[in-house]
């Protein structure tokens, strides 16, 4: 056999082959490899062997090992799952993975315009029909989640206004709500706004009276955390603008086709995940955040992200491509006068997010937002029926996910979504943790990719469970 | 050296000339139907429109073009062949970026519906196998890094510097000196993030310049700016110049001396694996780019992870929910005295956290330190060959070894010719190749910064150095090849006139309508 | 016309100057190893060679060439961006061979370890899946063709071809007259496998040239050639010109009353779906490609399917296994009383079933007929098109309609420029599409054959036409830059020296380097 | 809804469209699509819809429906498996796949030389690795199986020596034995050739005692269906060499990083399957056939195949390729003349397997034939320890196959095979019905895939059933 312990070749490192190594020592003019090392202190040398597995340098091995470890995972093609609060399992059309799986896609980085035309151009059309869907002027290349889009929106908000205090939506996600609150300390304040226990909308009043001229900006979702359709986003908007003050929301892309669009009751700022928008959901490993705004220069100049823009060529009938006020806004740019910072972050999301949307079409989008509404309602319907269950808890429209209360069944939700999870149904989100005020309560989520039988299965399953 | 595999190759980008996806609308096409909701569903509930308060119906359809399947499928397939991914070309030249091999069995492997199909809101029971793995590239991690644990939550080496920074105010606010220690200190050949991330959460930021000798972030700087007020350092090592500093543990030292902690940017080590260690050079932090030293591929820009590990006494701030292993099952533990709280909303970026797994598992702990000595190797042969170009040179530490990559200069090519690095970097695309400058500000004049990782062949090596050596000849004989370049590429020169100016940019296909098309 | 969804690209083809994998040899690197045997096995039975027999041993490694992993991928994936695949191109250049979309999503759901990983002689309670949609995809085409039962063993037209022949051959031997009848008769029209597999079962083969004015096989010739020595006819309609046969049925007739078994090559019903069937035309047997007319992809020349179909009569001839439902279970039937035996050592290509029965799926009955309502108002706007385009006709049949495809001709433009077909194709190259000539012998003089299918839109239609007409206009203007074509591809005017000279041709690397290198 | 019931515009038909046909229909000239079908006579014309099941046109259900039927198949990733004979589960590496999944390699079809440049350099690359591994200057672009490989290794023989006969070893697969027969009915006489009962190898007299002068070649497999090695590949070449009858191989060319090859002991013509070398077996779905010879153009011109060649262009240093005899040998090229027939084969999986051999090299050709080698010896030994069984049944050497002989048990392999179908293994072939003479015997397969746990649970299952 090849492989020695001090003969190692590695499929990966074709230079690890004895006489290449010999013939580029040659050329450097070093005697080892060891040598190329003299400017580590001793001191500092790792004298001992990394205690790491035995190396599977046989593909097959690894891959026979990684599967075993797989398999210990229960997908949720195994079983039924109810679950979503900012993740969910939507329709993947298969040619979304298809692009995103090209090897000139995947393995991509940081090029130039000049050779990776195709990389700006699809990250351009991203923005394009994100802008569309979200109808506004513009979107920036997607950042890491909801959750970072939803702080920087916050951070675009104080440095519009100048003013350090942001109001937030009691009824957002919990994740997003600590990602924010990490993000934005020490700079800016943070203040919660309450909602009406039993519509689950915003409570104005509470709003109105924080509103003073510290206040950058009011971060709201819509559909909220609880899948509640915020329907006085116009009203919102006013008492803001009175104040001066920015109007951010965070939204679901996937309600676009057929919800209207935060920009459309008055959104300064618009966020969200593009989750939904034809990417798996890979343990919560696949998001990525827009940020949609006017075209306002006070605006643009605040985005930190990279935004590409469209151009001409010395051809005639080219196009080109090219980053945006890139030295101005961004780190890359401009080190010490940069906008929050830039780097890596879910381009290839974001590209799938663009072949999913040109494969869906406004009338997918409307389509897919339609069914949606349709099989969740029927949900809140036949779960509602069942004894000792509130369905919705939140007497409003809901969109694709919506609250059960389970409080008058004596029984908690941890314990139903146990006896659940042995029929193979992950039961709705457990939202006693995070929202105690909610005593014993559950969010569900329904998108386009369950069936009637589904939902059947699992109001059957409540039943026998609760009886 | 012009042998066969190290030819100069004749060629030409794929390129179709292809439309914008807007321009390819057709009414009344259709890409996809998405289910309906079955008829019994509809009987019930009806239309579901009438579900929605009126005011929040949407008025106008979003203008999204609507182009048949095919056409779709086309449109991204062309738009990916014009595209250079690392996979088709010699990609050495995107130094700082560490672009290797991506072994396609990592992708097959997170391609399985047991990784993709996962909720992050299931319970623990049912995704042991994701924990184990998250836990175990923990395991391997602290080996590697000499650190007690890591955190994989924040996705990006970005991400990761804002982590360690929240997690030194949240140290300092628990110490009660969070008014006082409100500086950081970093160094001009650090990544950028290095500087602004720490400035997201409110630092003032100092930075070291290099020593124009040794290439060296200067210790008298250091030195003088250090002091109580400093809440943390940040610093790469090696830097974008691959040499490494021998005086990493006495400016650790002189941190902590100080009361400061220590964050090392080890976004890229790969000239280091099993070589030194964050713990030996004095780190309390550290992070790894597992897109970059652990071989997860760059996807345009991500997806990525900031692999982010701590001493002992910083566990009690990581952010939760923290991945453990109890002795007898994988656990998220969200009991984490000091958290700061979370940096993404979810526990980590799960695919590229098992890619890298696997990464590891192909190599060992010989396969990773022969994936440095390689990669230091390559460096080095090329070090020594493109410094024979004419007009390329290495600026700092003469006759010194490099590490892992080298920020050169085309500073004299540029004075004797004329010709840029921009120039030569579009040049070179007409050989399928990528240069890059390096990061602002440019201290290196006419930088380029070259990284060879340990995944390319010498004859590889070769082919890119004769491409550089070729287009220097050019420059010397007929710099306007050079200076007219891309000449085989999918585009030609670009007007940079439309990004920067508030009446043209167009940042989306509507705004191009609106600015340029309205005239 | 030129509008942009229509424009002449400015195309040039992916150009890596790829070299040949064996030029890429480095002694001793590594693409990728195996499993060894675990320690224990060889403890137990030792190296394994032992047990060879001495003289069975190789003694001369193959030279197989040494290259790392990166690089191989690298080398085959630059060759696919060589390589002009429907997915990238307007493709329907390529008459007669019904290039369509083939759906993602059917790739997808063929990719699944189910699919894959199914062995052939596993029980048939373990591969029922399986078996179901065999026979399913059996029970549509019958609706399809109006015939009785299908067998899907053949692994391509031809073969089916072949299959067909052999069940003639049965028939009559079980009839006892396989001596008389040794004859078979077909036209010049249709796919040249018509001719030559009906010969490898020893017929001899007789054809029927076609009429000069209508372009339709000659019913005198058939009149004249038909006999009681007939054994079948095999015919294709529409034929190659895409003109429908309305005598066809005569001619099964004329057939049956000979005694004759009448055998319909429907490898390609592209524009007949839910139009006209083999039954109502009097066939007995018919086959379609299945990688034609139901879109599974041609994988660059197979892996494919010829479909069969069969009258009843015929049922007891088929090979074996047949795939049937017993009205509990599917089964893999062996026991068919006069049966060929086997044209193919696995019951069917499953991959090429599943895929075309997830197409009919996805289309259903009014989908399959909108299929051909379109693929023939596609090709009869071409026609309209291309008649206008100067130096182009369209022989035969003048002032009808055609089905599917067209066999349209140059003559004109010849005459006119000297420029001929092969200059055309190789010209169409330089804006990224095919254009194929046609069947041997030529026929129809500087021919080219066009079939668009349902799969491109007016627009794509539009832009091919486009490039036809500038080449015309080239032609007539400048025929130098047609003649010298290609320009925009990766590669230029190849030395066909090399292909008929025993001394020179070179059909492996070893031979190459034998003829061309030692010298 | 769009999608009504005169109104179907489907996401594959661009032109389904009602408007799109409109402005068609007036450039043709024709009222409706229906007039274009005018010269198919009315009494032709279907008059009914065909009855398909309705259309699932959204790509969710279509999956949902296909997943659905597919999941009654049991493959074996899920049980161990044993079955050969032909097809089996060797290891695929990863990048086997991803190019095949090539959208370009696997949508093209028929192009030119000029446009197909990588199709054309990949197959003739995959016919020069073949060709060193079976050690032979010519081989073809792959036909559809080993069985039509041997069928037209056979017509070869004939066409090339001019005699009618061909003799066939009895230990060949039964499959592509009925294959030959029917194709080279009736043109060519079949006789078999009888192997030495003890040891499996061929009966060297009773070949001698059947080569007479209509002999044209003698076809057999090495190793044999049942994994012996016939050691005496030499002696039988001078037989058939002293008759002027051509000696004709099949083999499993993963045999041959470690086994001599045929051409090496005097095969004319070498042919088999390209499964074993980087296929899926996809219910034997994934087959590719070799025929390789010297160059000795007398072989050449008998090739029905296609025979991509290498050339040069006129542009210096560049790699051409095209069709090699290709006017005199093919059915494409010479309608009445060509020998037999060409068309759509199997080429994707040639190229699938020049990837394979390219990553394998001569290295790990040796190594994955040395470990099948030991796992299926440590199977060998392992099984035959098991009370009345008789393991390998022919005293000879074996490779990756073998039989395992249960006459002594008193038991039919079909129950066995039940009953180890219940413990999830599926158990040898079953050989009662094709080879009776062989009784209750079974034919095992080990590939390198096999782990030594898979055969050991093999092995205690076997005991358990037979005590
Ligand atoms: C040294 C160093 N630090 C930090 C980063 C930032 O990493 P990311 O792009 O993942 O934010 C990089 C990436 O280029 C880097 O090279
Ligand atoms: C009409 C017709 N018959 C037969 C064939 C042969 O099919 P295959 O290439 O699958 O052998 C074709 C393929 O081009 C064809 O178009």
């Amino acid at each position: 056999m090849s492989i020695k312990t001090n003969y190692f070749i590695h499929p990966y490192i074709p230079n690890s082959v004895p006489e290449v190594k010999e013939q580029m020592l040659k050329e450097i003019g070093a005697k080892n490899i060891d040598e190329l090392y003299q400017d580590i202190p001793n001191s500092l040398r790792l004298k001992k062997k990394m205690n790491l597995p035995e190396a599977l340098v046989s593909e097959m091995e690894l891959k026979q090992h990684v599967e075993k470890i797989l398999n210990k995972n229960i997908s949720i093609n195994e079983y039924i799952s109810f679950l979503g609060g900012g993740c969910a399992a939507h329709y993947v059309p298969s040619i979304c993975d298809e692009i995103n799986g090209r090897s000139e896609f995947l393995t991509a980085y940081a090029g130039e315009p000049y050779e990776d035309h195709g990389r700006f151009q699809a990250l351009f059309e991203y923005q394009s029909l994100m802008a569309e869907l979200i109808d506004v002027d513009v979107v920036n290349v997607p950042t890491f989640d909801w959750a970072q889009a939803a702080s920087t929106s916050c951070r675009m908000a104080q440095r519009i206004t100048k003013r350090n205090k942001i109001l937030i939506s009691k009824f957002i996600s919990p994740e997003r709500m600590m990602v924010i609150k990490n993000y934005c300390h020490p700079v800016l304040e943070i203040e919660t706004v309450e909602h009406n226990n039993e519509t689950g909308l915003i409570d104005l009043r509470d709003l109105k009276s924080k509103l003073n001229s510290d206040v950058a900006g009011f971060y709201f979702e819509n559909p909220s955390y609880f899948g509640v359709i915020e329907e006085h986003g116009k009203k919102i908007s006013s008492l803001l603008k009175n104040n001066k003050s920015l109007m951010l929301v965070g939204c679901d892309p996937i309600s676009l086709g057929i919800l209207e669009t935060p920009s459309n009751y008055g959104a300064d700022i618009t966020c969200g995940d593009i989750q939904s928008l034809g990417l798996h959901m890979f343990y919560g490993g696949a998001t990525g955040g827009f940020i949609g705004t006017s075209d306002n220069v006070e605006f643009v100049k605040e985005y930190p992200s990279r935004l590409f823009g469209i151009s001409k060529t010395n051809v005639e009938d080219e196009w080109g491509f090219g980053d945006v006020l890139y030295d101005e806004r961004t780190s890359f740019g401009n080190r010490e006068g940069g906008k929050e910072f830039v780097g890596t972050a879910s381009a290839l999301w974001g590209i799938t997010s663009a072949v999913y949307l040109s494969l869906m079409g406004p009338k997918g989008m409307y389509e897919v937002g339609q069914t949606i509404l349709q099989k969740s309602h029927y949900a809140i319907n036949e779960i509602g029926k069942i004894k000792n269950l509130y369905s919705p808890k939140f007497n409003a429209s809901n969109f694709k996910e919506f609250v059960v209360d389970f409080n008058n069944t004596g029984k908690k939700v941890s314990s139903i979504n146990n006896l659940l999870q042995k029929k193979k149904i992950y039961g709705g989100k457990d939202l006693s943790k995070d929202f105690p005020e909610l005593g014993q309560s559950a969010l569900f989520c329904i998108t386009e990719q369950h069936t009637k039988s589904d939902i059947d299965n699992l109001v059957d399953n409540l039943k026998k469970i609760l009886s | 050296m012009n042998n066969i595999k190290s030819k100069l190759r004749k060629f030409h980008q794929a390129k179709w000339d292809e439309q914008i996806i807007f321009e390819l609308n057709t009414p009344n096409e259709r890409g996809i139907y998405p289910p309906k909701a079955e008829k019994e569903i509809t009987k019930i509930v009806g239309n579901g429109i009438s579900k929605l308060p009126r005011n929040m119906i949407r008025k106008k359809k979003p203008e999204l073009p609507e182009v048949s399947q095919m056409r779709v499928l086309k449109h991204f397939l062309r738009l990916s062949q014009h595209t250079l991914g690392a996979d088709f070309n010699i990609d050495i030249g995107q130094g700082t970026c560490t672009i290797k091999y991506n072994p396609k069995i990592n992708e097959l492997i997170s391609r399985n519906p047991k990784v993709t199909e996962l909720h992050p809101y299931q319970d623990e029971n049912s995704v042991q196998g994701a924990l184990e793995i998250i836990f175990k590239l923990d395991l391997f991690l602290r080996e590697i890094s000499g650190l007690d644990h890591f955190t994989f939550q924040p996705p990006s080496g970005s991400a990761a510097i804002l982590t360690m920074a929240s997690i030194v105010q949240k140290y300092f606010e628990v110490k009660g000196e969070e008014q006082i220690r409100d500086e950081v200190i970093t160094t001009i050949f650090s990544h950028p993030s290095d500087y602004s991330a720490a400035a997201v959460k409110g630092y003032k930021v100092k930075m070291v310049y290099n020593n124009p000798q040794t290439g060296l972030p200067d210790m008298e700087s250091f030195k003088k700016l250090i002091s109580n007020k400093t809440a943390a350092i940040f610093i790469t090592n090696p830097e974008d110049t691959g040499i490494f500093n021998p005086e990493i543990k006495l400016i650790t030292d002189l941190a902590h001396k100080n009361g400061a902690i220590c964050c090392y940017d080890q976004a890229n080590a790969n000239g280091i694996l099993g070589i030194t260690r964050a713990k030996e050079a004095g780190f309390d932090m550290c992070f790894f780019n597992l897109h970059k030293t652990f071989s997860t591929p760059h996807g345009c820009g991500g997806p990525a992870t900031g692999a982010l590990g701590v001493v002992k006494k910083l566990y009690n701030y990581l952010p939760i929910p923290n991945i453990e292993y109890n002795g007898k099952k994988y656990i998220l533990n969200n009991k984490i005295k000091h958290t700061i709280g979370k940096v993404r909303a979810y526990p980590t970026v799960f695919p590229v956290v098992l890619k890298a797994y696997a990464w590891i598992m192909s190599l060992g702990s010989e396969g990773l330190k022969e994936v440095a000595n390689i990669a230091v190797l390559n460096n080095n042969y090329l070090l020594s060959k493109i410094t024979k170009i004419k007009g390329a040179s290495a600026p700092y530490a003469k006759g010194k070894r490099r590490i892992e990559q080298v920020r050169y200069s085309w500073e004299k090519l540029h004075l004797d010719t004329g010709v840029t690095t921009e120039d030569v970097t579009l040049r070179m695309a007409d050989f399928g190749f990528h240069l890059w400058s390096s990061h602002h500000p440019f201290i290196v004049k006419q930088p380029f910064t070259i990284e060879p990782t340990e995944a390319y062949s010498k004859d590889e090596l070769d082919e890119y150095i004769n491409a550089l050596s070729y287009i220097s000849k050019e420059a010397y004989s007929n710099p306007d090849i050079v200076k007219l370049a891309p000449h085989n590429s999918v585009v030609h020169k670009i007007d940079h006139s439309w990004f920067d100016d508030p009446t043209k940019w167009s940042i989306t296909w509507r705004l191009y309508k609106k600015k340029h098309l309205k005239k």
